[in-house]
């Protein structure tokens, strides 16, 4: 039974691959139809999920096992609690208390993190000695970070007007980050070709069985 | 109603229609370009193969399905490499489903011949022989249709084992650090780490010659390089999707953080190629090139369109 | 009450965060992490909001008979599935009101979530995902137009880098005698990728890290507070 | 018989002086930290050949975490977790001699109350809100700063013009984050201003959002817009709506959004990962004037490639500041400037010291 419920399935993915491959003529009922599936299902799978691998394992089996030592958890609980008033509209402001701790939060870790790793290191990642690996790709590409980096980061600076001489490395910036952009378009591709060689082995190989 | 006209509609169409067949065709026949191997590739080559045999080596499965295509033939081959070189691989998974993932690969390798169903049987076996067998000191096993060995007399337990997967990535492998066997304390079937002789002498991480994660994200192989190897001294190798190859190069330096990548499907094909292996990722390749082409030339020309439109509305605007 | 609380709130919060960065010693060293779990806990309260929108919004469409009401239709239906046989038999490891259902399991080869998992959400996301490979080939072929040099630059890099990332590159310019190996394609791409292409990378996060420093800052100071709306 | 009793004194001897010359092998705390580490030193004034550190597993097992020839040194242990003893011992031996030692010792990593490994975090934390914080105070003075203009903000009201002129609705996405990115705030912060035009002109604004808390958020966002601009009545809460937690499942629902209502104007302002063309892509092929921006560097090429209008980077962040014209937002802008100056000649400074082969300057921001 469960190899026919399998084959089943199969003609299944089958048809909501091409339901979904059929938007991009345009839209059609057949997209329509795996469209709101598609929300419905991922909407389920995300609360059930939550449910099983959030809320059980974080809040209610600490809390319902051993409260004396999880005690601390009823917060959380309590602010959850909270957000759902928003259920009933002349309270909905009492929502703005969860909302002001996980904005606080947010706020705070990730000027903390941000901080860290993406200024500080980036920094330092970028103090290197051209010179060290004598090699004339080495030093050249070297000459390239420090200039990228230095001119990128005054392409987004503010207070300025960018003109005359001002507009030099501004502009020099600007072809970093075009050079960029094309590298990043690029090079993306191959990762989204991959995509689609995922589906037509898919639908070659389960399906068809043309390959192996 | 819509902004798009029919004409600039059937174009689009025609686009992907055009695109879709590229990608198909090659799967179905492939043609065989090789790719040649770039040096990141190399280094993790080098490093499976100068291992000596009977280390004990962890690749740490961090991708789910959805990375499958570009990640799996990795995990192939490096299975495949570190078995020929006599290494004993564990495997742990960072994501939940990279536990099946593991699985997945091993089965496939251990399959024997006779549990391939017919339909994986090759009909022209002796053609991709001759691609191979430049280095089967360690055993002759069978060969499959993509020319993959099949190791039917890997043991689970002995020659392989797979941990499962541990939540918390850098607390984990911070944990495996001081101790793997606390950490794991069963393997992800449920059986005791001391009854599986793979695992006798395996304390900490650095027992580990090497460790290889297969990473679709985060956390991943970042997050080995962070611990692993920064902390615990460990080498460290891997293996990326493309997208996110690039920002991992930084890691290869003079300290060593990360020896060598693989980044997306050409990077599995390069290391297929060093293994003398016609696999899944040099197929998929193919299917790659034809499509890189492809948008080359609609680049091309769309630009001969665009050129035209220009140089008619400048007569036009001449004639004005 | 409405909206300075609040204002306090953040404020404390967000300093109470920066605090545990630098003082390891308890109750300080624990709290960010403390408030990461909090988050995923209000996190998962907060669903039942957004699930029941989303009911509301269909219910309202069909009630109304609204253009398209059929597909909505089915796509209320394939919820309550979803969370039915989820909330019965439970998803994966993880038991449900009824247990594992072994029967169902050995009928449908997976537990009856795990098979709407693997045999529709999968493929619908999969294929929804691949639509990219279309979309970055439309995005070539109308946007790398040669107009400008910034343009041009955006267009000849996407070229060289596709070039070098295949066998095309190889094929190209594999026959370059050694001394002119630099002008080997996949050698520029790699050194686009690592040169250029990380500068620029570098440049783009280093500013918004000062933008994230700034914006923070300014949430933490309460100057920013439209996501606490309005009132007093 | 001499020989042998002359050995036995002498291996005897040797042994004792080998031990009593053995001066020390302590174990400290590392000062000033998480708790994490511990400083191991010892000072031996014999020769040997080898010397050993061990350190006790949680199994019970000794194993060797330093091997030297030394006869003094320290190491820093950073392996080790706060209030738990850990247990290390030292073994020496000189094979000529035959003679070895061996020390026990114990020690318990203490949690202190600053960790001084985070001093350059603490100063230049410092150093950009103490500049952020006095721009913002100057500014409320009355003091004015100069910020140049940044065409893909101005282009909004235009958008928004557009989408009233023609009657149809205005798409704003806040990226696919929750609110544990700033990125959905600050693109909620863009919404604010948004809407409030749209109020004033009277456009039907769609915000559909992936995540619970970004839906209360953006509730709260639009509803106060509406009231400052004086619609309180016209605003509407269904038009702000949950889809789905799901990444894909969430952008298939925008792409029947975009295809069924025909939205003039697109805004996609926040954090956005691989769907970013899918959404740019299908906008383009309705027709709608498109404003996009986000801080992750590997979606932007996209955006710039797919809409009129992209905020790169920092832009996004400082688009809510920019557009508020409100002087202590703009002040703090300038506190980012002040950050892009000192970044900059950080990196000056820091690449000529690593020429002239210093490091500590790089050390010191090499942080964890």
């Amino acid at each position: 039974m469960a190899e026919i419920m399998t084959t089943i399935g199969v003609w299944i993915g089958v048809f909501l691959t091409f339901s979904i491959f059929s938007f991009l003529y345009r839209d059609n009922p057949f997209y329509r139809f795996a469209e709101q599936v598609f929300v419905g299902l991922s909407a389920a799978y995300g609360f059930i999920y939550i449910i099983y691998n959030v809320l059980i394992p974080n809040l209610f089996t600490p809390v319902l096992s051993d409260m004396s030592q999880n005690w601390l958890l009823i917060i959380p609980g309590i602010l959850g609690i909270l957000m759902l008033v928003r259920i009933y509209p002349p309270a909905e402001w009492i929502s703005r208390y969860p909302l002001a701790v996980v904005i606080g939060t947010s706020a705070g870790i990730s000027l903390m993190f941000y901080l860290k790793s993406d200024f500080m290191n980036q920094i330092a990642a970028t103090m290197i000695n051209p010179f060290a690996i004598p090699s004339a790709s080495a030093i050249s590409g070297s000459f390239l970070i420090i200039l990228g980096t230095i001119c990128g980061v005054y392409f987004f600076y503010f207070s300025k007007k960018q003109e005359g001489l001002f507009a030099i490395p501004s502009k020099i910036g600007i072809w970093f980050l075009m050079i960029s952009f094309g590298a990043s378009f690029g090079y993306t591709v191959m990762a989204r070709i991959s995509l689609l060689i995922g589906r037509i082995e898919f639908l070659l190989r389960d399906w068809l069985h043309i390959i192996k | 109603m819509s902004y798009i006209n029919t004409h600039v509609r059937w174009e689009r169409m025609t686009l992907f229609g055009i695109l879709f067949l590229a990608v198909m065709i090659p799967l179905i026949l492939p043609i065989g370009w090789r790719t040649d191997v770039s040096p990141h590739v190399q280094m993790v080559y080098d490093l499976v193969d100068k291992t000596p045999p009977g280390s004990a080596i962890l690749i740490s499965f961090d991708y789910e399905p959805s990375t499958m295509p570009e990640l799996k033939p990795m995990a192939m081959s490096l299975v495949d490499h570190a078995w020929q070189k006599g290494h004993k691989v564990i495997a742990v998974a960072l994501w939940p489903m990279g536990v099946q993932m593991a699985n997945d690969v091993f089965s496939e390798l251990t399959a024997s011949p006779s549990e391939i169903s017919s339909d994986e049987i090759p009909d022209v076996q002796t053609t991709d022989v001759k691609e191979k067998d430049e280095s089967d000191e360690m055993m002759t096993p069978a060969v499959s249709a993509n020319s993959i060995r099949r190791y039917s007399s890997k043991r689970y337990g002995i020659d392989y084992v797979n941990l499962g997967f541990k939540s918390g990535a850098m607390v984990t492998i911070k944990a495996m650090g001081r101790n793997i066997r606390e950490t794991f304390p069963t393997d992800t079937f449920g059986t005791p780490i001391d009854s599986l002789p793979i695992m006798d002498n395996i304390v900490h991480l650095r027992d580990l010659a090497y460790i290889i994660s297969l990473s679709a994200g985060d956390p991943g192989l970042k997050q080995w390089i962070m611990v692993a190897h920064d902390n615990f001294k460990v080498k460290v190798s891997g293996g990326t999707t493309a997208v996110s190859a690039p920002g991992f190069l930084p890691y290869i330096n003079n300290r060593n953080q990360l020896r060598g990548l693989m980044g997306g499907l050409k990077g599995a094909a390069e290391y297929e190629k060093l293994m003398g292996t016609f696999g899944p990722a040099s197929i998929k390749m193919d299917s790659q090139s034809i499509a890189h082409v492809i948008i080359l030339v609609f680049i091309a020309i769309g630009n001969v369109r665009s050129f035209r439109r220009r140089r008619k509305q400048r007569q036009a605007r001449d004639k004005e | 009450m409405k909206r300075t609380i609040p204002v306090i709130i953040t404020f404390v919060v967000g300093m109470l965060v920066i605090i545990s960065e630098f003082v390891p010693h308890k109750p300080f060293g624990s709290i960010a992490g403390t408030l990461e779990n909090w988050f995923l806990i209000i996190a998962g309260f907060a669903i039942i909001l957004g699930v029941l929108s989303l009911l509301r919004m269909s219910g309202h469409k069909i009630n109304s008979k609204a253009p398209n009401w059929q597909y909505y239709l089915a796509g209320i239906i394939s919820f309550s599935v979803m969370v039915l046989v989820g909330v019965l038999w439970g998803m994966r490891e993880s038991r449900g009101i009824f247990g594992d259902g072994e029967n169902l399991f050995n009928w449908l080869g997976a537990k009856p979530f795990d098979y709407l998992f693997n045999n529709f959400f999968i493929h619908l996301s999969a294929t929804m995902f691949s639509l990219l490979a279309f979309y970055i080939a439309s995005a070539a072929y109308r946007a790398f137009i040669i107009r400008s040099f910034e343009s041009n630059l955006l267009m000849i890099t996407a070229v060289i880098i596709m070039l070098g990332r295949t066998s095309l590159g190889n094929i190209m310019t594999g026959w370059l005698p050694q001394n002119m190996q630099f002008l080997h394609l996949p050698r520029i791409a790699d050194y686009i990728m690592i040169y250029p292409n990380s500068a620029a990378q570098r440049a783009i996060m280093i500013s918004a890290a000062l933008g994230v420093i700034g914006s923070s800052l300014r949430i933490i100071l309460g100057i920013e507070r439209s996501y606490l709306g309005g009132g007093n | 018989m001499r020989r042998v009793i002359l050995l036995t004194i002498s291996i005897f001897l040797s042994y004792f002086s080998l031990h009593s010359s053995l001066l020390e092998f302590q174990i400290r705390d590392f000062p000033w930290d998480d708790g994490k580490a511990l400083i191991l030193e010892w000072r031996l004034d014999a020769d040997s050949d080898s010397l050993r550190i061990q350190k006790l597993d949680p199994n019970g097992h000794y194993v060797t975490i330093y091997d030297t020839t030394k006869p003094s040194g320290t190491i820093m242990d950073d392996d080790v977790q706060p209030d738990e003893a850990f247990q290390y011992r030292l073994i020496v031996y000189n094979r000529a001699t035959g003679d070895s030692a061996m020390v026990d010792r114990s020690m318990v990593p203490l949690v202190q109350w600053y960790n001084t490994q985070k001093t350059p975090l603490l100063v230049m934390m410092l150093l950009l809100s103490g500049a952020t914080l006095y721009y913002i105070i100057a500014s409320k003075r009355g003091k004015e700063f100069f910020i140049r203009r940044i065409n893909a903000l101005d282009s909004m009201e235009e958008a928004i013009g557009r989408a009233t002129e023609k009657g149809k609705p205005i798409l704003f996405i806040p990226g696919i984050g929750d609110l544990d990115d700033i990125q959905t705030i600050a693109g909620l912060t863009i919404l604010s201003h948004l809407a409030t035009r749209a109020a004033q002109f009277d456009a039907d604004i769609i915000v559909p959002v992936r995540f619970s808390m970004v839906l209360t958020a953006a509730r709260e966002v639009v509803k106060e817009a509406y009231t400052r601009a004086e619609r309180a009545d016209a605003y509407r809460s269904d038009r702000i709506f949950y889809l789905t937690d799901d990444q894909f499942g969430y952008v298939a629902g925008i792409d029947g959004i975009m295809v069924r209502e025909q939205p003039a104007a697109n805004f996609f302002l926040g954090s956005f990962y691989a769907e970013s063309l899918i959404l740019a892509e299908t906008g383009f092929s309705t027709g709608a004037i498109q404003t996009a921006g986000t801080a992750m560097p590997h979606q932007i090429p996209f955006f710039v490639v797919a809409c009129d209008w992209t905020l790169i980077g920092e832009e996004l962040f400082a688009a809510s500041a920019y557009l508020s014209r409100d002087a202590q937002q703009l002040g703090s802008l300038k506190g980012h400037d002040f950050g892009k100056l000192l970044c900059i000649s950080l990196i000056v400074v820091g690449v000529i010291l690593e020429y002239a082969g210093i490091h500590w300057l790089s050390n010191i921001f090499n942080i964890g």
